[in-house]
């Protein structure tokens, strides 16, 4: 009955012609391959509600959550507040970007062809790389997928990967060699360079997750030396100001692009972004768009390369990815082609300036001190004696929220102590920062914390 | 039928080649630029790691950013444009209301303490306990972010599964069926197993003695799509699962085609011990052009203990937190866990779609679903009957495969008629899979579409089907009214140009 | 010059006779519907006054209605699509982040108190500055909505600020140069007074001798362009404001072309007594495929009492309310107001974007933006001074009108000109206005559009005139690639078919 | 320079060959026309902001207020508080309708055009009435306009109204009956059928002001039968479920359309409404969409009708307007057509059926009454002995939000007594409706208000 699916356009009449073009009376008579016992199940789903009810429901659960906007905020690391002008949401979520599919049937998919090609192209410039995939899910999966390739090049099963790297990414990593039991060694970023001897890769974070400045050409240099590969994890932003990875040796470039004016939206959807040599182009995961012509020579692009993909080598293609992220990666080129490169410098040098500005005001508090031992990007790990998740929770009582480092657990072993992590964006301001010294001011002092039972 | 034509402007960007319309990099000119952000604070960088290497990253005023991406959009046909009956892709439509409620998520941080994000967890603690009522499992992970990216998880799951039961090193195969969707084998692959490959029978179910054949101890799980990729519903499935089970295997459900089972049949009741969700498929969310999507993965009670960290706890007063004790001060505790795919919650902003999308269908909304969803492509069908062959003649359940190899001897292929297809205003199905149908065109209509597109959409194809005996080279020479002919792949892939170089 | 083109699929829709897209009523089928806003609430209204009328209206599902207005969007031509020089109507760009913010204001009533909307009232207050300081006017009401009511809303001022003084009853008559948009008389006309049209000089100015012979005691005011149509400064306009104060009458000042003047030169400091600003042309807000748009009224001190109420008062505390005591616990005391033309704040939605859109210009950008439409005007016309005919040879500000005799005379009209626009990609000039032009074609191109974009404009321009004088026949056939060929006007007014209905 | 203003894409290059091309040095040799003392005027405007200031700076003024959402909110009226489908905006705000204007070029304005045809067919069948127009500013000068051609039609200067016509529409009547100098007579509804002789027009709101439901039948006989017009002031929801103004006898309809689908915005940009009876087109305000074919046969829209309007007919037009409301026009189509009947229907209920079920509830409150003396539709009259401006602001400072019946102010004097006006939607929840009894019975019973000073 019409009503049940709101958005099913058939009515009863509809039905009843569609039946008996088929020739049955009832649905009923179609299922006959499903056992009789399992036809029909009650489900146990509350009944369907009406638009407007959906949207006041959700609009509740919404309002359970204090947004990054909600008060001072200082989390980041991989995913970033960062600010979104407001044509890219207008132009990313058109209709027609947003409901199409994976342009199998290139004539009619121009838009996201064309709109991909150019992600690749632009991120290709940012990073300095030669290629660059149309996605991959997140910053995570591009760097499993990474040592997943190293693996493939080198022949090798051993991926080395400094602890430095942000944590969710070596979870995952660490989660991923499970399937082809690599064996993966977590060592400081300071030991990477000594630990190559037999590695598919070497893979370094640059900033790393605590933001500290990384000499990734000498890490890259140790690599080749032993014949392994230099995978970088970075960040789209500092990628403006600092030299790119395609400069300082590394072969492959993995990182994740949500800071590129996509939303946080908890964790995803977001884009892995994912570039390489071009000689390794042939063991690359992923899709990726190249420029052609039509029948009438008129310039196009199709999906190319795809004897690499899983639709047509199956188990032996360089991933199983199908669906990707192309939506934000079309997001992501919209967002650079509006910010322009002094809009993406402007946005990354802001965050740098206030984060070095905030450090120096909470490091001239009694018993607070920067743990960072070098030079920092946009954030950086602040060291009190109330410990981080204490001071973290003590913040958050307070209306500010950071980031306590779990990054410092190591193969699931707390190694080090706890700190908090302060991330700086240009969305960052002068009362944030006065705000969160005024309460760590307060904290340090008086070792308050909040019960965390 | 209507062609509808539009015009735009030479805007002087020099392309090397005519072109729909420039690339970013043609319409820019140094010194452009707007005012999104700005600052006039320095960085603090050292010399030694500032970027000394150009950023030609193009400069472009926002009039010509939003004129380019409205041309670019206007080149793509979507769901939004037209009926779009590609199979296994199950594009129906996108209700507007869950982009608006996904919206309401979008500035929370995955980092956030459980205190201020409350409601993020009670939404995604009831979708897994609806994915667990609509599919008959017992447990869900959220955090795979496609299909290919649960089944490796769900395969890692496998591994974990038998090594606790001191079977790992043993058991090094997955077989799949040979109609099985690409990502199954290289899923497999990718979590280090041999892939093995088992024929169908006549009737295109799994051939059951083939597979009990290929089952022996070395197996680690079988992975079934049902209905498969026919679009045919397995007709003995508990024996096939009894088999694999015997053997001491798993069996993985591949729920791309869950459409045609919402509240027809759960595979829980059949015999599977975890199923993925394809919720860009099933629960309408976007495609996104190609992603995103997010793939759920459910299990039955003894997979649990393995799935992905961290879970979520729902406390007795009504409050949630991770099972980190009641704060993250250090990584979920793993115990037989496979470790962490993605952090905490996977796609977020697409499932809350899809929390959106059931709660708005309800239970009789899901049941109508399944039941239009079969419904429509059987119709479909009937209509299609007398042009093409069917590759196999039983009732499909959401999605149906013909053959063009009568087409083919008459001198147009399945890629040709695609093609047509773009002609007369729709989107092509999928083609030339599944592999074990020549010239396959795999046919998936949705729920969504009216009888009268349905009708309209039969109608090309029998006009199509009536041409290739009349002129097949014209339909050869498809498409003529699309944005573009078609294209040069071959050229494409043999001297690859995978990026603007300012120089090239 | 490319050329897009999309095909949309019959949805098998029953239209009368070939047409791009169905109407909604085509597509609907009884019983269909979305779920938007449901009840089981009955309503208590007596019998007598039930509707028992039929509700045709149509029955569609959401997925049709988004495809119905996604193919229709696609067949407009739009600023974001291309160049739109419609003269008189600065088509220049609407920046996505005036939405965005406008968006921040929706979900308020007008007829809130001021204590829960100080923001609103902080906003509009503040703007009011903004456009004394621009146009260098001493007070301003935001109420009128579009220019054409912001005209008559002066002219109710006029008729007031006379009968302050007795002489309303003499002053019967406004004046109007032959080069005045049709709103002008038009409004002059509804507010009861006789028009008088005074010609214009050879330099395209105002003839002051014909404006003095006109003016008398009888004359209630005089509505000036300035820059007027022609896209010409009034060259002696302080001369012609004199001589209009002379005879006791009032200047209008219509400022739909004051994108000219931004920071080049203020209103208020050339003579006239006030001013209506078309945000919707100045301000950038989007005009809406016909509107909306709002249209402040900005006065001199002297016309001040008869503005529109209520008006804001700021406290000295920073907190903002009506002039109705505290609160509006009666309407506004009217004192000399000639009353209410809007509620409140006339068109806020509107109002809020050109807020934002002044405080992203500032100052310097404001001045920029003047100067820019200059430039951008001139340079245009240099480019088609060799194959059009200027009506005034003297350098225009941010338009200028060509006229088309010569190709008249060829045998293509400005009309033809304008089609075979349509073909090269491009909207259409504002045609056969002003009127004193023969085949006139008014030409803005406004500050946003990039050089290369002019530069391709005029080579089509110069394309086109090249094809009259070598093939008008195929100028007059023009378009031929726009989504429909020429339509029959006559026909429709004629036998005018206003509305869809049933049984037509 | 580029960067002053940020959407001008001249470069200092592109500026020095436009130049050229001109044949001057400098921009001010095209200034010549301006007396040199007006030139380059310092206006005193603050420097320009980058988007992401602009972004930031509203979003403080927009939390200065409280919006209907924050709240329990039951004022409404002409404008009202209603539920707007997700795809409204998606639709109705697409850059091809947003940015485009009045469709002068036909071909490439197909869009627009059937867009605004279609809203007229939808307004038409709701109204029951022959035409509609493409729209007008709002509900006020659509009632005005419609004062103004009912003296066209009729040749006299007299306009009834009743004064339980909205307010503000009364008020923009007086006000722009300045103009012609027209003779209002305001006279309450009852009045308003003897009072028809001499008149252009007679002007009566159903439901009214109030929400009381009026017989219009009767006025407009009588009306007729002293050869003067019946206008009706409607509101769309309530003509899904009342008999509708081409059955009652009205000759020209005018009203607020904002309920259709658009948004409150502190009053506009709204929707006026505009249908009259087929034999009085030509003396109609406003621009009309009309269907034609091409030069080909294929069904097309254009605006038709043209010569009562102000570009053609300049002094001699039914109407100055221009620039009107189109996309409010096609927004309201959007909303019908995904409503349907069955939607529209239901929201129309659900304001009656709370709207009846509040009142009672209310009127069984010590000291408190109802004081529409008839039945009415979806608002309703509540006469307290606190008074409706004091109960009203008592209601603000518990954070509820209604209306005091400034209505009862005619021709700027106060009649009657004033009292609060409680208008209830789809909207209007149970908890809405419960924090409204609970603070009107203390208020009630308290006499507490709070300073209007
Ligand atoms: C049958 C089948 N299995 C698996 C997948 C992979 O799912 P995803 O694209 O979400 O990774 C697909 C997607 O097309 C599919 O059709
Ligand atoms: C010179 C001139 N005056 C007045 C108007 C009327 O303004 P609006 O359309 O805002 O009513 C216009 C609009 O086109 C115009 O160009």
């Amino acid at each position: 009955m019409v009503g049940n699916n709101p958005y099913s356009p058939h009515t009863e009449a509809d039905r009843a012609a569609m039946l008996s073009r088929i020739g049955v009376r009832d649905i009923d008579e179609l299922l006959g391959a499903i056992p009789t016992d399992a036809r029909h199940p009650k489900l146990g789903v509350a009944p369907g509600l009406s638009e407007m009810e959906v949207q006041s429901h959700l609009e509740r659960l919404a309002k359970m959550n204090t947004t990054a906007g909600d008060g001072p905020f200082f989390i980041g690391g991989a995913i970033q507040r960062r600010y979104i002008p407001a044509a890219v949401p207008v132009l990313a979520l058109r209709g027609e970007f947003l409901t199409a599919y994976t342009p199998y049937q290139p004539e009619v998919s121009q838009g996201t062809l064309q709109a991909v090609f150019e992600y690749q192209s632009l991120m290709a410039e940012l990073l300095a790389m030669d290629v660059v995939n149309s996605s991959m899910y997140d910053g995570g999966s591009a760097t499993a997928e990474a040592a997943f390739m190293a693996v493939r090049v080198t022949g090798r099963r051993k991926v080395v990967v400094a602890t430095e790297v942000d944590f969710t990414y070596r979870r995952t990593l660490r989660t991923y060699a499970r399937g082809p039991e690599l064996e993966i060694v977590e060592v400081p970023t300071a030991k990477l360079a000594s630990s190559a001897e037999g590695a598919a890769c070497l893979i370094v974070q640059h900033p790393d997750a605590f933001g500290t400045l990384i000499d990734v050409r000498q890490i890259a240099d140790a690599a080749h030396a032993a014949g392994a590969l230099c995978v970088q994890v970075t960040e789209p932003h500092a990628c403006a100001l600092l030299e790119p990875p395609g400069a300082l040796g590394a072969d492959i470039v993995v990182g994740e692009g949500q800071p590129l004016g996509i939303t946080m939206s908890y964790g995803g959807p977001h884009l892995g972004i994912f570039a390489c040599r071009e000689a390794l182009v042939r063991q690359m995961p992923g899709r990726i768009a190249g420029q052609t012509v039509d029948a009438n020579g008129t310039r196009g692009f199709v999906n190319t390369l795809q004897t690499r993909e899983q639709h047509i080598r199956r188990e032996k293609a360089t991933s199983n990815i199908c669906t990707n992220e192309a939506l934000a990666a079309i997001t992501a080129a919209v967002y650079l082609s509006l910010l322009g490169p002094e809009g993406l410098r402007a946005a990354a040098r802001a965050g740098v300036a206030r984060a070095h500005a905030l450090a120096q005001r909470l490091a001239a508090l009694p018993r607070c001190a920067i743990a960072n031992d070098r030079p920092f990007f946009d954030r950086f790990t602040l060291r009190t004696e109330v410990g981080g998740w204490d001071l973290r929770n003590g913040l958050i009582a307070r209306g500010i929220q950071v980031e306590a480092t779990a990054s410092h657990y190591v193969n699931g072993r707390r190694e080090g102590r706890d700190d908090v992590i302060v991330q700086c964006t240009e969305l960052t301001t002068e009362a944030d920062a006065d705000a969160l010294v005024d309460a760590v001011a307060q904290l340090a002092r008086s070792g308050e914390t909040v019960a965390t039972g | 039928m209507t062609i509808r034509t539009q015009v735009i402007p030479d805007v002087g960007a020099k392309t090397p080649v005519p072109a729909l319309e420039p690339l970013l990099f043609e319409l820019a000119r140094p010194g452009r630029s707007g005012r999104h952000v700005r600052t006039n604070e320095t960085a603090a960088i050292p010399d030694a790691f500032q970027r000394k290497a150009p950023l030609r990253l193009p400069e472009l005023t926002e009039p010509q950013v939003v004129r380019h991406y409205t041309h670019l959009a206007q080149l793509n046909y979507s769901v939004d444009t037209g009926m779009y009956p590609l199979g296994s892709c199950t594009m129906k439509y996108n209700p507007k209301v869950n982009d608006r409620v996904a919206a309401l998520f979008a500035d929370v941080h995955p980092r956030q303490s459980y205190r201020t994000t409350q409601g993020v967890l009670a939404l995604a603690y009831e979708l897994e306990q609806m994915l667990v009522k609509i599919t008959g499992m017992d447990f869900v992970s959220l955090q795979p972010q496609a299909g290919a990216q649960s089944e490796f998880t769900a395969l890692l799951v496998f591994k974990a599964y038998h090594a606790k039961r001191g079977e790992a090193a043993q058991r090094r195969r997955i077989i799949v069926p040979d109609t099985a969707h690409g990502t199954n084998p290289a899923s497999a692959a990718m979590c280090g197993y041999e892939v093995t490959t088992v024929k169908s029978d006549a009737r295109g179910n799994v051939d059951l003695d083939a597979l009990k054949s290929a089952l022996g101890p070395d197996v680690a799980g079988f992975m079934l799509t049902n209905p498969n990729t026919l679009g045919l519903f397995e007709e003995r499935v508990r024996e096939v699962c009894d088999a694999v089970h015997a053997a001491g295997a798993l069996v993985y459900g591949d729920g791309a085609n869950m459409n045609a089972l919402l509240g027809v049949a759960r595979p829980g009741d059949l015999g599977f011990d975890c199923l993925h969700i394809n919720v860009h498929k099933t629960f309408s969310t976007p495609h996104g052009a190609g992603g995103p999507g997010a793939g759920p993965l459910c299990v039955k009670a003894h997979l649990r203990p393995f799935l992905p960290k961290p879970w979520i706890v729902r406390e007795s007063d009504g409050t949630y937190h991770y099972d980190t004790a009641r704060e993250d001060r250090a990584p979920a505790p793993l115990g037989d866990s496979i470790g962490t795919i993605k952090q905490r919650l996977g796609n977020f902003g697409v499932l809350v779609r899809a929390y959106a999308y059931i709660k708005t269908l309800g239970e009789e909304g899901l049941v109508e679903t399944g039941r239009d969803a079969i419904l429509s492509a059987n119709y479909l069908l009937a209509l299609l009957r007398p042009a093409y062959d069917v590759a196999y003649e039983r009732p499909p359940m959401h999605e149906f495969v013909l053959s063009a190899a009568k087409q083919k001897k008459q001198g147009a292929s399945a890629l040709d008629i695609s093609k047509a297809l773009l002609d007369e205003g729709f989107h092509s199905p999928t083609v030339y899979f599944p592999l074990i149908v020549p010239e396959a065109m795999m046919i998936e209509p949705t729920e969504t579409e009216p009888k009268e597109t349905l009708d309209a959409f039969a109608a090309a194809m029998l006009r199509i089907a009536e041409r290739v005996t009349t002129d097949p080279a014209a339909v050869r020479d498809a498409p003529k009214h699309a944005p573009l002919r078609r294209l040069d792949e071959v050229g494409a892939a043999r001297k690859p140009v995978l990026r603007y170089k300012a120089d090239a």
